[in-house]
Formats: structure tokens, C-alpha cells, sequence
């Protein structure tokens, strides 16, 4: 891979080598798929959400697999901030990435102690906010939907805390835009989106619903449209990054975010399907813009040729 | 833990709806324990999107092979596979059998396909090391009994059940099992393993249970990513859920909280 | 196919031989698939969507296929009202089946124009109001996504017209039970749900949306998952029947919207991919309700076993 | 129109990318026109979704047989197809070649596997009927030019151009025939008819328009349902959109509101 084009990025304040990351909730802790890839060689790495204290998670079974999809109910299963912090951020540290710490709640002060307690450990490049993971019945979606809840929760978090702040939005909403706008009014630094979409499947055998949560998040391939469609609409209605992410399997998945105005994106269910998938994602930029003859990556985002 | 392009040796129906395939992965055939297992992706494509688990069924040189029923998409896809293919595997995986050295007898219980981590545990080093081994076979009927020959070969005494009577007892084999445990002819330092149906496994785990006989079951659960990221396959044990991937998918029965499965 | 139990259901005032539609949009007005199979079998036909005027639609490419998904916008071009009433709904009335007219409008005041206008023919057996619609510039969205706005239409187009309403809901809303909800109180006598997802194709080559309108409407297998959740959390909220339908493929498909909580089901895309699809998918489900000893279609309807 | 199950015959590679497949559908076999395609399910899958349309490229008998160049995801795995297995076909679809009784010259202009409708339409009746038959082959290079020898044994004149040279007239078929037209050479009661990427269509239908001669074009549009219904294979006409698959595929030029292609 000798000669490929400079993929660094910056997304305000967040500098990563190259714009593909992992997203939240489908990497771990990054633990086992370090036995597998070289993670220094990522973007960047958006961890499994981290909440106050433990959570134990939906009952089973957590998954599906639908039509070019995947319909996950995990329900933020996850061992809470201190045993986070002490066992999972540090083994993180160790690799030269950007650690972006995904962190939901079920209230506003779940969110702003957790970031309090974030901002003061050495090795976390960034919060990710999760307010829109539909797998909780309390929290969650709300905050999510809701631009006036969002815009004070973020501007209570950029109060008490330094770090580049990404709201991650969720796309079961009417219109992303005015959520985005709000996110941005609060302050945010950065979006990404999406996150999974609210959806169920049925067993007709048994009668019964295929999810222990019965409804779960829609990921995978099947979203793919949808986010970009997505990705589209807040870029041109904001003034700040986005991480787009939805169904991207191969590096023109990747492109079709870019083109649409993603600075940077973020292979989810893929790493299940294929844990090489974001190295070769970074590899196929690389290559397209080599091809292409574009030499900044930059010049890429949002170059979606159209008359808005 | 590896994931490895690996080249399809053959791939043979054995009975009626399953097949047997050979595969050409040094790598994980070298580390492979009896009770783990591969996550493949059976194409490259987009659906079926996630990649399907198959215990390891023998292991000889720098070959794997894996025993597998056709019960959907995936599996049917899998079957069509012709020798010379590459088939993308990420393996071994997962806790296997963990025999310690008190154990003298070996009792396995297999229903179906389920046979296929045991024979693997026999063939590897059961029969160096045990007393005696017994293996419980049961299938709906004489043409669905899979590995019999392969297990007596090995010198294992076997015992078979049929649901339609055609063949041995006729019944469940986990019945079978329950009239051999109250003869009395559960000896100790034995250690039973079971993996098959729900059903068959929730009854050998109590069966044992009341026996004061250690039991582990091979179980099954969805998967996503099969390494112990994703959270995506657990089931409910005494403290807490377990990943089926990664915790298992050999667990002492007394950790399984039977009550929670479905 | 003899003995199949009896597949007769009742949506209020609309009584269908069996509950399988066709979905607007993907069927014409039936001209061209009644070469290819019989349309006295079908339990319905929802047609194409027509407007006050004759409307042109969008500039092409209008199709484009993604994963497990078609995109579409089409634009809902039509020959307007007065051809359709002469030339279409002449040729459809001559079929042993109910003929379900699907109408668009700019504003208001169109919508109660033609159900004004069709009320008075013979061979309409209900209207089925898109509301719905995400291709069209003006309108369309708007009137799908504000409950208020939908409670004041629904009420004034029973005013003018005695036919069975049927409203179409879309997919692209925060809370799809509220607009539900709004209809139901308007005075709607049926719910169909879902359409089209909004969504979006780039082509990273030449940098240029896949379709000739930028974003279209998301359907096929890919939104089933979205469909069956939004059927399920509507028939909690109302007690009014639903129409199902989003990516029904197969029999099976089908019954998750039954089982979720629709009366009745309408295959769209699947048209294209196999014109007999609504047979297979009648068949189906005879053969299910049969072989499971289920002797009334009725009962299998919401049936799922969880606790609400 | 009708829709059947057909039986693959052959289906074997004419040149690198590009295959002939036979498919048994006397139903199909017996009303095709030249010009017309079918629609054909390349598997009973999810993904890919829809159905693909191909124009009718020969027909003997109960036989059909298609020519197509490998693209993407569908006509790759069309490309894998043996001998007995079933493709599901709507067909034949469209309007083809109306050519009245006035015509005596035909003039057939070929870019790639455009070539497909053309040679049905020389094969079918064009010999018996016209005093002449000029056929305007191109292609990248000599190794990819498609049916020359089958041209020939059907007794028309066959004009060859090359993009690298590599066999006669180097440059595009559309040069070539620029040049055959400039030379004075189209005779009068001449019709012409091309198929190929849109580009030279796009040429072949301006030159004619230059010297008034009657020219039909082949075209190519997304389909979805492929037989009139969704209108979502639009192209621009002169008096608003026209369907490819149902006003077409086969226009004349001078009914195609050539600004708006793309
Ligand atoms: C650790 C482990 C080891 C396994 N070893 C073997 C083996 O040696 N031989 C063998 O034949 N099978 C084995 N299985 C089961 C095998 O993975 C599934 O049969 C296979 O994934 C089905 O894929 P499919 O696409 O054909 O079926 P699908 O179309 O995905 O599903 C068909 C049916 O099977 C059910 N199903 C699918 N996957 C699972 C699963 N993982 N657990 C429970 N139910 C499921 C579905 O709900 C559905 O009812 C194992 C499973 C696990 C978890
Ligand atoms: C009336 C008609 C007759 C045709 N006859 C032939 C023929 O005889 N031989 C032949 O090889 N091909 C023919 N084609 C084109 C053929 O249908 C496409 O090449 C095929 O559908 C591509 O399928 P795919 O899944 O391999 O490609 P995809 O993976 O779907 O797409 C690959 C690329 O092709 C483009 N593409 C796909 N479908 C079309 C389409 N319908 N029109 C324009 N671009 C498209 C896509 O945008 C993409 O860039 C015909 C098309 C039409 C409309
Ligand atoms: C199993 C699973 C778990 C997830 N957990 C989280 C999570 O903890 N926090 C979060 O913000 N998003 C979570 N997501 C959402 C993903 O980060 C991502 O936004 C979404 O899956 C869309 O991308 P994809 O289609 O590439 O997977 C999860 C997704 C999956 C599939
Ligand atoms: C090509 C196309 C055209 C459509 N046109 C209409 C329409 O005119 N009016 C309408 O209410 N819905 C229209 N729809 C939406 C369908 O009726 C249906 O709600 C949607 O496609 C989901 O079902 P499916 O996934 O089975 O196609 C259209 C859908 C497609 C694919
Ligand atoms: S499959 Fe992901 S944790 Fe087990
Ligand atoms: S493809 Fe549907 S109208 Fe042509």
C-alpha cells in the first residue's frame, strides 16, 4: 500500500490518522478484536456504552438476523464506569487510536458525572453521547427525539467537561435536522449518526416475539440508504462534523457517507461479519482517492454533485 | 484465534439433510480443542449477513471438518459448496471441554448433530486416557444415527436410541440414559457431556444432577460476532448471563440457570 | 388447494374474500399484471396514486436498487382524476374484487376533490388517503408527519364522503402511534402502514445521487422489520384495523404483520420480483391456518404472546 | 407475455465477461420479436431483489438464448449458472423493431453486446426481406467483438471498427459510420437501427437525423417491474416520459428527447 493518499482528518478539535472508526457496541472494548486486527491502525475506536453503574442487559435472545440486517436488543449489557475506567480504558491506552468513550444514561445526571468522572482519566479522546440507543425502555429514545432535552443536556456537558463532545443521534425521528440543530446549538463538536432503527420480528411458529426485548435496532446494510439519506440532510442543516455510520461493509459504503457530507465514518455490524472490514475500508478511501486523483480527503466531504 | 481463507476438502452428505465438510486450515486445526468451534461466513455477500457456528467435528492434520443439518439459508447455502471453494473462518473459539485428570469414565449423550463436539473429545484423547467411555446416540430413526461405527471404532461402547424404535431402544435418549443411571450403573470419577436439543440437555443436566454427577452440556444460542464482543449470545447462569462464544459453549451444567431457557 | 379454511375478513365496512391487497404504486391499475394472473383472486387492489391533475412525476433515474431494498421515486405521475375514472376504474370494476383507490394531493382541498369526485362512482370500494407520499416537494410529508393536520383532514374528507377511509401512514415519523392515534379520532375507518422510508443512494463514481430526485421512498424486505414494529405499536394504540404491509416476500412475511396486529396485508415490491406473489402469500396462509388447526383468520390477527 | 420457470441449456463464455445463455421456454420461444427482452429472476433470493432485463438474442425453436456481459452482482451470478437449473422469466416484454414493408436497406449499427437485439432481428426475417444489410460491429478491441462470423453467415455486409485498432477502422463504430454516411452511401429506403452503450446512440441518432433517414434505437433504463406498471424505467420523449420497458425498448430516435439523457 505504497503511496496512498494522506487520510488524516480533523474533526474540530478530534484529530484522527485516517477517517474510519469502529462504532459503539460492535468492537467490545476493543479486547478480542485486538487478536484479530492491529488497532493502531484504526481511526479510531467508539466503545461499547459505558453506563454509571453495571447493567446487566436484555434477556435472550438479543438477536436476529433480518433481511441484510441485524436486530439487536442487547440493552447496554455492560460492567459500569469504574470497573470501565479500571480494566477496559486502561487496555485501550495501549494502542496509538483515538479512544472515544460511547456513554448513556437514564437521566441527565448519569450522563454529566459519567463525563465528569471521564474527563479527569488520562487515554479518552472523546465522549460519544448515546441518547438515542432504543433497546432501554426508560431514557433513552427520549432524549433523543426531543431538540429542547437535547440541546440542555449537552450544554450542561460541555459545562463540566473539556473533552470533544459527539452526540450520537438516532434516526427514529421525524426530522433529524432539528435535532442536529439543536445538538449543535447546545455545543456539540461533532455528530454521528445513526444509530440503530426501532424495528421486530415476528416467529410465526411460535407466536411469538424473536427478540427477548421484543423490539430491537435495525443495523446492517438494510439501514444503509436511510442513514445516508440521513448523513445528507443534517449536513447541509449544520456546521459541525459528522461520523457517518449505518451498514457500511466495503470502502464505497464508506464514500457514499463521505460524498454525502460524513468527515469521517464508522463500520458497525460489519466488524461480525468481517473484523477486517475497517482496514480494508481505509485501505479502499485510500485507493478511490489515489484513482480519482483527489488529494485531499477533505475535498471529498459533501461533494455530493447537486443543486440543494 | 485466527480467521483464515480456508479451502473446502469436500463436502458429503452423511444422511439425508446432513453433510460433512473438510476444510484446509493448519492454523486452527493445530489449536483446535474438542468443544469449540468455527464462525464462518458461508458466502461473500450480504444475506445471509452474519456468520454461522459449527462445533469442530474432527480435526486430522491440517484439516478440520465440521458436521452440519441443513435447517436454513445458511446451512443451505453451505451444502452446495464445492471442494476447491474458499470459505472464510474465524477459529477455534470458545471454551471446549475442560477434563481434569480424576476423571476415569467418559458418559457422552448426543442427540442429532449434537454429536459432533463429542466425537471430537473421543477421537482426541478419551480413549488414551479413560477407563471407559459410553456414548448415548439417539436420532428419530436408524437412518438418521450419525457416527456409530466411526464411535465404536474408537472403542467406545455404544448405546443407541430411536425415536421409531427402528434401532436400539425405542424412545429418547435421554430416556435411555435416565433407565442406564437408575440400574445403578453410573460409576464414579465419571463425568458426563452432553450437547443435542434443549430439551434433551435441560433432562440429562437434571438427570446428573440428582446423580451428584458432574454434566457439561455443549449449548447453542444466535451469534453475532462469536469472539465475546457484541454481548449477542447469552444465555442465564447462577450469577449473571454467560456468552455462549466466549464463556462457552461447554458450560458445567450446575451454572446454567435452566429455568431461563427457553 | 381444497379444504383451506376460510379466509374471509372484515376491515369495518370493507369486506374482503381474503386479506391480501395489493400495495399502491406496484401494481399500476392492474392492466398489466391482469396478463399474468388472476385478479378475481386477490383479496384487493390498492391502485396507483392518483391526483386532481394529470402530474408528470420525476425526472429519472426513478429506481435503483440497494440492499434487500428498492428505492424509488417515482413522483407519483399519473393521468389525473378524470383518465383515471374513464379509462382505469372502468377496466378495474370488471373484476370480483374490491377496488381500493389510492389519492394524493398538494393541499387540502384537492384530497376532498377527488373523494368527493369518487365517492359518486360506481366500483370504488374504499379510498386509501397517501398522506404518506416522501417524493413530492410540496405536500406529501407534511401531511403525514403532523397529527393535527391529519385529524382535520380525515374529518373533513368523511364529511364529503360516505366511502370506508383508509389511511396510509409513513414510516418517517418519531412516534408513528400519535399519527395513529390522530386518524383514528378524525374518523378513519382503516389504517394502512407502512410506505416508503425516506432514503438515498449515492453513486461514488460520478459523485452523483443514484436518483434523479436525490432521496426516495425505502421499500422491499430491508423495512419489514421497521413495518412489523410500527403494526405492532399502532394496534396497541387504536382500534381501528390495519393494513400491513413492507417487504412481504413470502407467506411467512405476511403473518408476522397478522400476528403483530394487521387485519390484512398488501404486497408491494414483490410484484416486480414475482407478479404472484399475492397468490403464493394467499395460499400461505390458508396452509399455516390449516396445518396449525387455527380456524378463523380473526383470531390469529394481533395474536403475539408477550405480556403488553 | 408469461411468466414461466425455464430450464438453463447452456450457458457458456463468448468472449472474457461475456456469456450466451440457452434457456428452454417454447411459451416465450413462439411470440418473441426481435427487439423484445425478457425479465428474469437470477435467484430466488432477497439480494439482489429485483429482476434483470435482457434483450432476446436468438431464438431456435423452443429455445431462447440471451447475451450478456458480466457487470455486477446479478449477471455474475447469472454467469455461474449450469446447464438444468430454473431461472423464472417474465417475457417477451416490450415493443421491438416495427419495420413497414417500405424498407428495403437495413443499416444496423452494434457496440458491444448491443449487438444482442440486432442479431435477432438480421436472423429472424431481414434477409428474406431486404435488398440489403449493412452491419456496423464495434468493439474495444478485436478479441472483443461479438458475432462477426455469425453476421457473415447470414449474408450481410459487416463494417468493423476498433477502439485500439486492433481490426479495421480504428475508433468508435459511430466514427466509422460517420464516415460510410459522409461517403454518400446511404441509399434511400433505408432504416437504421442501433443498440449500444448511450453515447453512440446518442451519435448514431443525430447522423441520422442529419440525413434524414428513419432511425430506431434500443434503450436501456433501470426496471422494476418490467412490464409497464411502477413507470420507473422512464426516458425522456418529446411529448413527456415514455416507459423503456413497455413504450420500448426499441424507439424511433426522433422521439427521444435527447438533452435530457443523461
Ligand atoms: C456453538 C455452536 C455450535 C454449533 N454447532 C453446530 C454443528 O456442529 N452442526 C450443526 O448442524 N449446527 C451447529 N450449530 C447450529 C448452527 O449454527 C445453525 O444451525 C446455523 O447457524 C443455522 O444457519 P441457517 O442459516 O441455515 O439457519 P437460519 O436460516 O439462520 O435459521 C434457521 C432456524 O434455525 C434457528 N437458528 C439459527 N441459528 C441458530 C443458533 N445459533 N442457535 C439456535 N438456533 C438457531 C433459527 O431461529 C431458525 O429457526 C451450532 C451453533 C452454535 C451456537
Ligand atoms: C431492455 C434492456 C435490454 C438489455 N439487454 C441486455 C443484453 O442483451 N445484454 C446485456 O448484457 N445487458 C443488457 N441489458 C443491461 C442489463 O439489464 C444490466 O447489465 C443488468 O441488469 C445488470 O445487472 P447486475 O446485477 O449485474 O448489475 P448491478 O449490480 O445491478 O449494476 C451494475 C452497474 O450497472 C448499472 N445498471 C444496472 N442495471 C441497469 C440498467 N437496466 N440500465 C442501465 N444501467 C444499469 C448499475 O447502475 C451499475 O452501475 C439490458 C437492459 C435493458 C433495460
Ligand atoms: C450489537 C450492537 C450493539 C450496539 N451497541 C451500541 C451502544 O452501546 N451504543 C451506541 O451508541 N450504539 C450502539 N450500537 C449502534 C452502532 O454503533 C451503530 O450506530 C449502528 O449499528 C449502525 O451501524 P452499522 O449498521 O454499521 O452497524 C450497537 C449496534 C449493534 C449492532
Ligand atoms: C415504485 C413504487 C411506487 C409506489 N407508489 C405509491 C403510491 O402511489 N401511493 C402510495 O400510497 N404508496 C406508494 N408506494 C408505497 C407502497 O404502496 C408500499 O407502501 C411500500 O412500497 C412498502 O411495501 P413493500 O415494501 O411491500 O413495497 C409505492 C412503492 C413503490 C415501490
Ligand atoms: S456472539 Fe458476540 S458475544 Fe457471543
Ligand atoms: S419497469 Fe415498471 S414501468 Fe417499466
Amino acid at each position: 500500500m505504497n503511496g496512498l493518499p494522506d487520510l488524516r482528518v480533523k474533526l474540530g478539535k478530534l484529530e484522527l490518522k485516517n477517517p474510519v472508526l469502529v462504532a459503539s457496541g460492535t468492537f467490545g472494548y476493543g479486547e478480542e478484536y485486538a487478536e484479530l486486527i492491529d488497532l493502531n491502525k484504526l481511526g479510531g475506536i467508539m466503545t461499547k456504552a459505558v453506563t454509571l453503574r453495571p447493567k446487566e442487559g436484555n434477556p435472550p435472545p438479543r438477536l436476529v438476523e433480518v433481511p441484510c440486517g441485524l436486530l439487536n436488543a442487547i440493552g447496554l449489557e455492560n460492567p459500569g464506569l469504574e470497573v470501565f475506567i479500571r480494566e477496559k480504558l486502561s487496555f485501550l491506552r495501549k494502542f496509538d487510536t483515538k479512544i472515544i468513550v460511547n456513554i448513556a444514561g437514564e437521566k441527565e445526571d448519569d450522563y454529566l458525572q459519567i463525563a465528569k468522572r471521564l474527563s479527569k482519566e488520562n487515554g479518552v479522546d472523546a465522549l460519544e453521547v448515546n441518547i438515542s440507543c432504543p433497546n432501554v425502555k426508560e431514557g433513552g429514545l427520549s432524549f433523543g427525539t426531543d431538540p429542547k432535552v437535547i440541546y440542555l443536556l449537552v450544554k450542561r456537558l460541555k459545562e463540566v467537561c473539556g473533552l470533544p463532545l459527539i452526540l450520537k443521534l438516532t434516526p427514529n425521528v421525524t426530522d433529524i435536522k432539528e435535532v442536529a440543530k439543536a445538538a449543535e446549538e447546545g455545543g456539540a463538536d461533532i455528530l454521528s449518526l445513526v444509530n440503530t432503527v426501532l424495528a421486530m420480528a415476528v416467529d410465526v411458529d411460535t407466536q411469538r416475539p424473536k427478540l427477548g426485548n421484543i423490539v430491537g435496532g435495525l443495523s446492517g446494510p438494510a439501514i444503509r440508504p436511510i442513514a445516508v439519506r440521513m448523513v445528507w440532510e443534517v449536513s447541509g442543516a449544520v456546521n459541525i462534523p459528522i461520523i457517518g455510520m449505518g451498514g457500511i461493509m466495503k470502502a464505497e459504503d464508506a464514500l457514499e457517507f463521505v460524498i454525502a457530507g460524513a468527515s469521517a465514518v464508522a463500520v458497525g455490524t460489519a466488524n461480525f461479519v468481517d473484523p477486517r472490514t475497517p482496514l480494508k475500508v481505509i485501505e479502499g478511501i485510500g485507493r478511490y482517492l489515489k484513482d480519482k486523483g483527489i488529494d485531499s480527503f477533505a475535498s471529498l466531504v459533501g461533494s455530493l454533485k447537486v443543486q440543494r | 484465534m485466527r480467521q483464515v481463507k480456508s479451502e473446502v476438502l469436500f463436502n458429503r452428505k452423511v444422511i439425508s439433510g446432513c453433510f460433512v465438510m473438510g476444510l484446509y486450515c493448519p492454523e486452527i486445526a493445530r489449536s483446535a480443542e474438542p468443544g469449540q468451534f468455527v464462525h464462518l461466513r458461508v458466502e461473500d455477500r450480504e444475506e445471509p449477513l452474519l456468520r454461522r457456528p459449527f462445533s469442530i467435528y474432527r480435526v486430522e492434520n491440517e484439516k478440520i471438518e465440521i458436521l452440519y443439518k441443513v435447517v436454513g439459508r445458511g446451512t443451505k447455502i453451505l451444502s452446495r459448496k464445492r471442494r476447491g471453494e474458499k470459505i472464510d473462518l474465524l477459529g477455534p473459539l470458545g471454551k471446549g471441554f475442560k477434563i481434569d485428570s480424576t476423571v476415569k469414565r467418559l458418559i457422552l449423550v448426543a442427540g442429532g448433530v449434537g454429536v459432533a463436539p463429542l466425537y471430537f473429545l473421543t477421537s482426541r484423547w478419551a480413549i488414551a486416557k479413560m477407563r471407559e467411555v459410553i456414548v448415548f446416540l439417539g436420532a428419530e430413526s436408524k437412518e438418521r444415527l450419525l457416527c456409530e461405527e466411526e464411535f465404536k471404532g474408537l472403542g467406545t461402547k455404544v448405546k443407541v436410541a430411536t425415536e421409531n424404535g427402528s434401532r436400539g431402544f425405542k424412545g429418547l435418549i435421554s430416556d435411555l440414559f435416565a433407565k442406564w443411571l437408575s440400574s445403578g450403573q453410573l460409576l464414579s470419577e465419571s463425568l458426563i457431556c452432553a450437547c443435542g436439543p434443549l430439551p434433551m440437555l435441560r433432562k440429562i443436566a437434571s438427570l446428573s444432577k440428582r446423580s451428584k454427577a458432574v454434566c457439561y452440556v455443549s449449548l447453542e444460542q444466535r451469534m453475532g460476532c462469536g469472539i465475546g464482543a457484541c454481548r449477542g449470545c447469552i444465555i442465564r447462569g447462577k450469577n449473571g448471563y454467560l456468552r455462549v462464544c466466549k464463556d462457552g459453549p461447554v458450560f458445567n451444567a450446575q451454572d446454567i440457570d435452566w429455568n431461563w431457557m427457553p
